[in-house]
């Protein structure tokens, strides 16, 4: 007990050791596997990601050139990231947010005048 | 006349992180029969393994259970490789040392913790969990994820460990083993902590080979057993003893986990040490066709995994033998005769996974 | 806000229940209790017992077993509540799509009130999946439906 | 199909009669080897279950054919702790075990939701997909 | 005492008592998060719990619990007004007692595994601290020749110096009634993780469940005043002295695991009981002072 | 009519109790029953309304009292001999031997030193005792008229032995009241002896087996006290020439040079009240029925030795002689409170709480300041009303549920809802303040505080004594949450009255606590005051001494309130419920049986926690009889030297 003592005493008078969350976040690990998106710029939606995702997270569909991606299924395995060859999926190391409703997000090939944004819809 | 006392334990328990259902009929407060009620973490892996393709199997079985994640892929991948005749670079071997041992070290940090928490320890546990962090940090640094690192694959690993990190874990470490040190050493001289575990749920040599008890149960009843023995991925260049206490105890499970924290602490700076340079991974082509078994040290006791390919991309069986699974009988041989209030206690000593027991 | 809702956002009392879960995020949930994290700051304590929980956090696909468990808590929280579903299987079933003895996330079983993404969740999205749910628990009423009673009257 | 051959990681496989499957086991018990497990496989009419022992982290195992509909008897007279694993053939495998020491007659890991034991080969994954939302 | 001083006396007892005991509940979480490296909640933590709680629709337990534990409320009151309106100290103990009765009985009222394994060990809590309590009150008696409060208040020199042992044995009470390691056998102070759950309590929810928390508002300040008692001139010091004994336990609580039933059975008959005596027997022998 | 009082309260009974051998026919029975519990209601309350009085019965037409005395003891005397011999029992036999051949002396020696000149005197003591006994007796009485006829249905074929029981019951009651008030030892020996055969005679009133040998072992130990008694009386006839030997008031007034034959008194109250080493008698009393136990084994007869006891204490003041008393009293109090915890019957619960209470009023006895016998005689007079409710409670449960297990009355609330609170109402009024009871405990604590082994002891004693009530009270009201009570019951009409009157005047009896002690308790000890030794006094609130005060309007009032506020708590709104099982629904239909192992329901039970471990029985008689025989030893030592 003593022992313990020391250590609950040193903790009594030193900083806690909780880190000020949500006031000022950390910043994410560089290689930290967070946020997957689309970008369909180069996208020839031939399936492989979705082939490759071990949950069904992504359904390629061809013949309407988009992508439906529902980020609540993804496991953030990387798996898609690893299957495509035209470096159209993309991971940065953000978190994705809690929602109160499941997101379907839908990519399509940006048209020119189009910013490459994934438009969300409720499924 | 005494009709005595029979009272669930579980499936929802807060002393009980997972749902399991322990059956438990008391006299008094004391133990006289505890029957277990499984199935409420069974989800079919070992199905889904046979319907889902072998490669993506490899994210499912991390699944399988989130503390020992990595532990259960690196065994699935070293039986598949097997079955295809593969062998993963050498570096590959030692990075998979170098996470399967921090994998450990943050098992057996949240198990001392956890353990502090079933008997009402709780400063204890959250310095357990507080220096637990520094792990899980090194973790999302190496790995992208704390938890689940996904870094092995079939044929090597999918991530490297650059200089830099390397460098970072070297630092880290040793802060990470003078704290540990401390807190053990205060978790093991603790007289309220030793009345509460020495001679509590005691499970002496015989009875464990008997009932198969493995790993840390097995190795604190004295009995020097520990898969990484049998030298897969680098562990054979490494050295390494087993750590075994020999009172087959709660008091000498405990220390043999928390002195294997150190162990790994060792084995990991040993690993980075001798890093050899080289390819991550081999590629391979084919499909998976005959069997293979591995067997691999899980931070819970041996791991075992076998894969039986048909030549097609499915595999014909997957079968996982977890190690709760062969400690439970032990568990249930020791429970009567202590008392209610040594249930929880006695039951985390073995560190059970009820997610790896029922896959 | 008044004193209530201000209660009900200062003191969520969490009920954790694994649904089959691999553990990954139960054990992030519990790293949220511990100093680096602590989200006693914010009242929360995990009471472990369904009659005094005010939030439920689920985690796992749910199998067919614990299914009754999950719906037997719900039941037994007392109103006014909300249900997290931590983690990808909670939420959606995830990489057990192919289990036989998975029933695809909490979803299917209780509503769910906040999806809480990540595999396994990490901590700090399990706190604002939290604070995101408690924003919704200080609106719900409180006194017990009686007819049509609007739930921001009190506001 | 046949039987499996060498496996690797294995390292010798013992073909025991299902007659003479409790002897072969106690043998092992004799020679103090460590009951791993027990593991089964579908091989359309019968199946073949390899029973794990540990002998100085050396793998060896006991195999016997059961043709299906046949009862198994149970090994938890030799090794107690097999109790689990041969509850879970008769959950999985809907195998009937003889003389289980304690028996959770079929509903051990799962409850009784299913139309045909889930491991079985024939046995369609969509025939289990979790069913609607009652509520 | 004159009838404006009574009614000073009650109002600060059923009024302002409650508020400083929530701000001590709130403080010793909060101390309790520092001992263990966390920032903790806030002080006034005590205070949502409770409005949040009665905001609960609806109740689980029995009517009969319910009623025990307003009892339960009503004795810690009772208790603590009777301290400060300077009654006997055997008697408030009784009216302690009575609220610890009525809490044992609600408790296994309930017929739910938990609450009656809780409620069994709740009861061998009251075997443990009762005696250390009235051990106390005796000991208070020989210095001062008066069962009464309103004499120790009187007293010129503090009682402390010759009843060393008390102090020791009230932090033991601290720890059982506070429900802090090891003696939170019966039901953990705020985290539910013990293998009864929450003991007595499991069945209670919302409003039920806040008179128990309002009830623990009442519980501190009447502990704090009995240690009081110990150093009662001036009275200053005696509050300090019941803040060291309450810091003690929260200590206590935290390098402690927790202890089983049989454990504090030993304990509480074999060490504090007769250390207890001990003191007392020392009081006699050297009779003097009030007598 | 003055005069008649005590004859009424003597006499009437005991030849209501031979009216009742001759009548045949239940109807005719229970009026006389009825009769006699009205004219012994109505001379005690006559009596205590008259006050102080001294009486000496005038000759019966020609004969003289004392020759009727004789003649009766010389019955009773053979009686015991010839019940001694036919049960074979040597031991009995020897004792009885022993006693008549120490009468036989005591008549041929000192026959005429027997006589006193005043026969009866009425003192708040007597007037205490006779209001107990007449008051709860006649309830009692009443109680067993259904009590024996549901008894009777229990155990069919035996020939109704009713007749005997009620005149047994009703020579009693007129037998302790001629032990109150009689002022002539020799007289008091009679009514003494006369308990003692009734007592004996009811414990075999089933005639099995063990009822016989219960029945074997309080005739012997009974014995011994009445060769203590009748040891003492010759002993005061040896030594005091005059002719006022055996007048009570003379010998215990004050302090006396007589210390043995007290000390014999105290030895004889011991084996009445069931002290240690005496206690087994009580307990295997409790196979009798059950108005017997409420009657004489708890409120009425075993109250005889500790009357006596305290009769006695003036004439220990300030002598070693006390101390042990006190000693062996405390011993008693501690020692069986403890062993009680481990009971699992709730008679034999209720036999030990009495014995161990029975060792506090004679520990305060002991103390024997003004206080402490203040606090024997609360004692005394609460602890009869408290425990002659529970023992008629449980009586009603035992008829009802065939059982005396506490487990059984698991529960037991849904059942028989009233019953159930009156058990409940009869312990808190054991347990808790306001309530009479502990208000005597209190006096008793603050009356030990100077003596420390005594204080102790009561401390301790006060702690175990919580443990099995508060368990007996939980088993009963243990029901799932979510499901109440209806509060409707079937019951006799008579057991409805007499439970409801005694409950209600034990809640009357606290209420009233400070008017108890003006009336009854201070004139006890007004003597004390000559000696320098204050006692309580009494105001409208409060229960006042010098070191301490009990604020009995204050608290009553306070419960009151915290009732009614409780009341007003409880009836808000529910939520519907199933009691937390781990999460595990319990299944539709079954008593808390969630699914288990297999998914196959299982029962969840949690039965009491008895600690057997640590308080059985077994483990603590072996200590527990050495130390009351070398208490009693020491008693008579002391007083010897």
């Amino acid at each position: 007990m003593a022992r313990m003592l020391r250590s609950v005493l040193h903790n009594a008078f030193s900083k806690p050791a909780t880190r000020p969350f949500p006031e000022a976040p950390r910043a994410a690990f560089e290689k930290a596997r967070g946020l997957v998106t689309f970008d369909c710029t180069d996208c020839r939606f031939c399936g492989a990601c979705a082939l490759k995702c071990p949950t069904g997270a992504i359904r390629v569909v061809r013949e309407e050139r988009k992508i439906l991606f529902e980020p609540f299924k993804c496991i953030v395995c990387g798996a898609c990231l690893e299957a495509c060859r035209f470096g159209s999926v993309q991971m940065g190391p953000e978190r994705r947010k809690p929602v109160y409703e499941k997101p379907v997000e839908v990519y399509t090939k940006p048209e020119a005048d189009k910013p490459a944004t994934p438009q969300d819809r409720n499924e | 006349m005494s009709e005595g006392t029979s009272v669930p334990f579980g499936p929802q328990h807060p002393v009980l992180p997972e749902p399991i259902q322990l059956r438990i009929s008391l006299e008094d407060e004391n133990v006289v029969q505890a029957l277990p009620a499984l199935g409420y973490v069974h989800r079919g892996i070992e199905k889904a393994g046979e319907l889902n393709d072998f490669q993506q199997n490899v994210f499912l079985v991390e699944r399988v259970c989130g503390i020992c994640s990595s532990i259960h892929a690196l065994a699935y991948c070293l039986a598949v490789e097997a079955v295809l005749g593969l062998e993963a670079p050498k570096r590959a071997s030692y990075l998979r040392v170098v996470w399967m041992e921090l994998h450990r070290i943050h098992s057996h940090l949240l198990y001392l913790g956890l353990l502090a928490e079933a008997f009402g320890f709780e400063s204890l546990f959250m310095e357990f969990w507080r220096v637990r962090e520094r792990v899980m940090d090194l973790l999302e640094m190496t790995a992208g994820n704390r938890v689940i690192i996904s870094v092995c694959t079939i044929g090597g690993v999918r991530r490297d460990i650059d200089a830099e990190q390397a460098r970072a874990i070297r630092e880290e470490l040793p802060k990470l083993r003078d704290e540990a040190r401390r807190l053990v050493d205060s978790l093991l001289s603790d007289y309220t902590v030793r009345q509460r575990t020495v001679g509590k749920g005691t499970i002496p040599a015989a009875l464990a080979l008997e009932l198969g008890a493995v790993g840390p149960t097995l190795r604190g009843s004295g009995v020097a057993q520990d898969m990484r023995m049998a030298g897969y991925a680098a562990y054979g260049e490494l050295e390494f003893r087993p750590v075994t206490f020999p009172d087959g105890d709660t008091y000498s499970r405990t220390a043999v986990r928390a002195e294997e924290v150190f162990q790994s602490i060792d084995l990991v700076l040993a690993a980075l040490d001798n890093l050899p340079e080289g390819d991550l991974k081999v590629g391979f082509k084919g499909r998976p066709e005959g069997a293979a078994l591995a067997r691999v040290e899980a931070p819970r006791g041996e791991l075992i995994y076998m894969v039986v390919g048909n030549g097609t991309k499915n595999l014909e069986r997957m079968r996982v033998r977890v190690p709760t699974y062969a400690n439970i009988p032990a568990l249930l041989t020791v429970l009567p005769g202590c008392e209610f209030a040594d249930v929880p206690v006695v039951t985390l000593s073995i560190d059970p996974c009820i997610s790896c027991t029922e896959r | 806000m008044n004193l209530i809702q201000k209660a009900r956002m200062k003191s969520p009392w969490i009920l954790h229940f694994n649904a089959g879960s691999c553990n990954g995020c139960d054990i992030e949930i519990l790293s949220c209790l511990t100093p680096v994290y602590d989200i006693e700051r914010f009242g929360a304590v995990n009471v472990g017992n369904p009659k005094h929980a005010d939030v439920l956090l689920v985690t796992g696909p749910v199998n067919r077993r614990n299914e009754r468990v999950l719906r037997n808590l719900y039941d037994q929280m007392l109103d006014p509540k909300i249900v997290v579903a931590v983690g990808t299987c909670a939420s959606s079933g995830g990489v057990f799509q192919n289990c036989y003895n998975c029933m695809g996330g909490v979803d299917k079983v209780i509503p769910v009130d906040v999806y809480v993404p990540g595999c396994a969740a990490k901590p700090e999205t399990i706190i604002e999946g939290l604070i995101l749910g408690l924003e919704k628990l200080a609106k719900m009423p409180s006194k017990p439906k009686k007819g049509a009673q609007p739930a921001e009257a009190r506001t | 199909m046949s039987v499996l051959g060498e496996v690797s990681g294995i390292a010798r496989i013992e073909d025991a009669p299902l007659e003479s499957l409790l002897d072969a086991l106690r043998a092992y018990r004799q020679r103090q080897a460590r009951f791993i497990t027990a593991s089964c496989l579908d091989r359309g009419d019968r199946f073949e279950i390899l029973y794990l022992f540990d002998e100085d982290l050396r793998t060896v195992a006991v195999r016997t054919l059961l043709p299906k509909g046949a009862k198994l008897p149970s090994a938890t007279g030799v090794y107690l702790c097999a109790f689990l694993v041969e509850n879970e053939l008769q959950d999985l495998f809907g195998i009937e075990v003889e003389g289980l020491h304690i028996d959770y007659s079929g509903k051990f890991l799962v409850t009784d939701t299913f139309d045909a034991p889930p491991l079985l080969k024939q046995t369609a994954c969509e025939l289990q997909l979790p069913k609607e939302n009652p509520s | 005492m004159s009838t404006p001083e009574i009614a000073i006396r009650l109002f600060a007892a059923v009024l302002l008592a409650p508020i400083a005991g929530m701000l001590l509940v709130g403080l010793d979480r909060r101390i309790s998060a520092r001992l263990q490296g966390r920032v903790g909640p806030p002080v006034t933590q005590p205070f949502y719990d409770l409005v949040k709680l009665l905001a609960k629709q609806g109740d689980t337990t029995s009517r009969f619990q319910t009623a025990c534990l307003a009892l339960y409320l009503a004795s810690n009151v009772v208790s603590l007004a009777m301290v400060f309106l300077g009654q006997d100290l055997l008697v408030m103990l009784f009216v302690v007692a009575f609220g610890a009765v009525a809490y044992i009985v609600g408790g296994f009222s309930a017929k739910s595994p938990y609450s009656q394994l809780g409620t069994q060990r709740e009861m061998l809590q009251l075997l443990t601290y009762e005696p250390l309590l009235i051990f106390l009150a005796v000991g208070i008696y020989l210095r001062t020749g008066s069962f009464l409060a309103a004499d120790v208040l009187r007293l010129e020199r503090p009682l402390l110096p010759e009843l060393p042992v008390f102090a020791l044995t009230l932090v033991v009470v601290y720890c059982i009634k506070l429900r802090k390691s090891p003696f939170d056998i019966a039901a953990s102070a705020h985290h539910g993780h013990q293998e009864v759950v929450r003991g007595p309590l499991s069945e209670v929810a919302g409003p039920s469940l806040a008179l128990v928390e309002l009830a623990h508002w009442y519980e501190l300040p009447l502990l704090l005043s009995i240690a009081a008692l110990l150093w009662a001139t001036p009275l200053w010091a005696g509050v300090l002295l019941g803040l060291a004994c309450l810091l003690a336990s929260i200590v206590v609580d935290n390098v402690a695991a927790r202890l089983t039933w049989s454990w504090m059975l030993r304990f509480g008959w074999a060490v504090a009981v007769p250390a207890s005596i001990a003191n007392l027997l020392y009081l006699y022998a050297t009779r003097g002072g009030g007598s | 009519m003055r005069d008649l009082l005590i004859p009424i309260l003597v006499l009437s009974p005991m030849a209501g109790g031979a009216l009742a051998l001759i009548l045949r026919g239940r109807a005719a029975r229970s009026a006389l029953v009825a009769l006699s519990a009205a004219a012994l209601v109505f001379a005690a309350v006559a009596l205590a309304s008259n006050g102080l009085m001294r009486y000496t019965p005038g000759p019966l037409t020609t004969i003289d009292w004392n020759r009727v005395v004789l003649a009766a003891d010389v019955v009773l005397l053979g009686w015991f001999l010839a019940l001694a011999w036919t049960r074979r029992h040597p031991g009995a036999f020897s004792l009885a031997l022993l006693q008549a051949v120490g009468f036989a002396f005591l008549e041929i020696r000192y026959g005429e030193r027997l006589r006193v000149t005043q026969g009866f005197v009425v003192d708040w003591l007597a007037i205490a005792m006779v209001l107990l006994v007449s008051i709860l007796g006649s309830a009692i009485a009443l109680y067993a008229i259904p009590y024996m006829d549901e008894h009777e249905r229990h155990h069919p074929g035996v020939p109704s032995r009713q007749p005997r029981f009620f005149a047994l019951i009703l020579v009693f009651l007129g037998a302790m009241n001629g032990l109150a008030l009689s002022n002539n030892l020799y007289w008091t020996y009679l009514f003494w002896e006369i308990t003692t055969l009734c007592c004996v005679l009811l414990i075999a009133h089933d005639g099995t087996a063990e009822a016989v040998a219960s029945s074997n072992r309080a005739l012997w130990m009974n014995l011994v006290g009445g060769c203590a008694f009748l040891a003492a009386i010759l002993m005061l006839a040896h030594a005091q020439p005059i002719g006022e030997a055996m007048a009570i008031d003379r010998l215990v007034g004050g302090p006396t040079p007589y210390l043995v034959p007290v000390a014999l008194l105290c030895l004889a109250g011991f084996t009445k009240s069931a002290q240690l080493p005496f206690q087994g008698w009580l307990l295997g009393a409790m196979v009798a029925p059950t108005p017997v136990s409420a009657l004489l084994h708890s409120s009425t007869m075993v109250k005889a030795g500790v009357y006596l006891v305290i009769r006695c204490a003036p004439a220990m003041q300030d002598t070693g002689l006390t101390n042990v008393v006190a000693l062996a009293g405390a011993f008693t109090f501690v020692a069986t409170a403890m062993v009680a915890i481990s009971q699992r019957n709730a008679k034999r619960v209720l036999a030990y709480s009495t014995i161990s209470n029975l060792g506090l009023i004679i520990a305060c006895a002991g103390l024997n300041t003004a206080m402490a016998v203040s606090a024997a005689v609360m004692l005394l007079l609460f602890h009869a009303v408290s425990k002659a409710l529970l023992f008629l409670a449980a009586g009603a449960i035992e008829q009802r549920i065939g059982s005396r297990e506490i487990e059984r009355m698991e529960g037991l609330v849904l059942r028989m809802p009233w019953t159930t609170a009156l058990t409940v109402l009869g312990v808190l009024t054991m347990l808790l303040p306001p309530f009479g009871v502990l208000v005597s405990k209190w006096a008793a604590l603050e009356s030990a505080a100077r003596e420390p082994a005594a204080m102790v002891l009561f401390v301790l004693g006060s702690a175990f004594t919580v443990l099995f009530w508060v368990r007996w009270i939980g088993r009963l009201m243990a029901v799932e949450p979510g499901r109440e009570p209806e509060m409707t019951e079937q019951m006799p009409a008579l057991f409805r009255w007499t439970m409801g009157s005694v409950a209600a005047l034990a809640v009357l009896l606290s209420l009233l606590v400070t008017q108890v002690m003006q009336r009854f308790v201070a004139p006890v000890v007004a003597s004390y005051l000559q000696v320098g030794s204050e006692g309580f006094r009494a105001t409208v609130a409060d229960l006042e001494s010098r070191i301490g005060s009990f604020p009995v309007l204050g608290l009553a009032l306070s419960l009151l309130i915290a009732v009614a506020l409780a009341v007003i708590l409880a009836s808000g709104r529910r939520a519907p419920t199933v009691p937390y099982l781990c999460g595990e629904p319990p299944a539709e239909g079954a008593e808390l049986a969630p699914l288990g192992p297999g998914d196959r329901p299982a029962p969840v039970r949690v039965s009491g926690t008895y600690l057997e471990r640590f308080f059985a029985e077994e483990r603590h008689a072996a200590w527990m009889t050495v130390g009351g025989v070398l208490l009693t030893a020491a008693m008579l030592g002391v007083a010897a030297l």
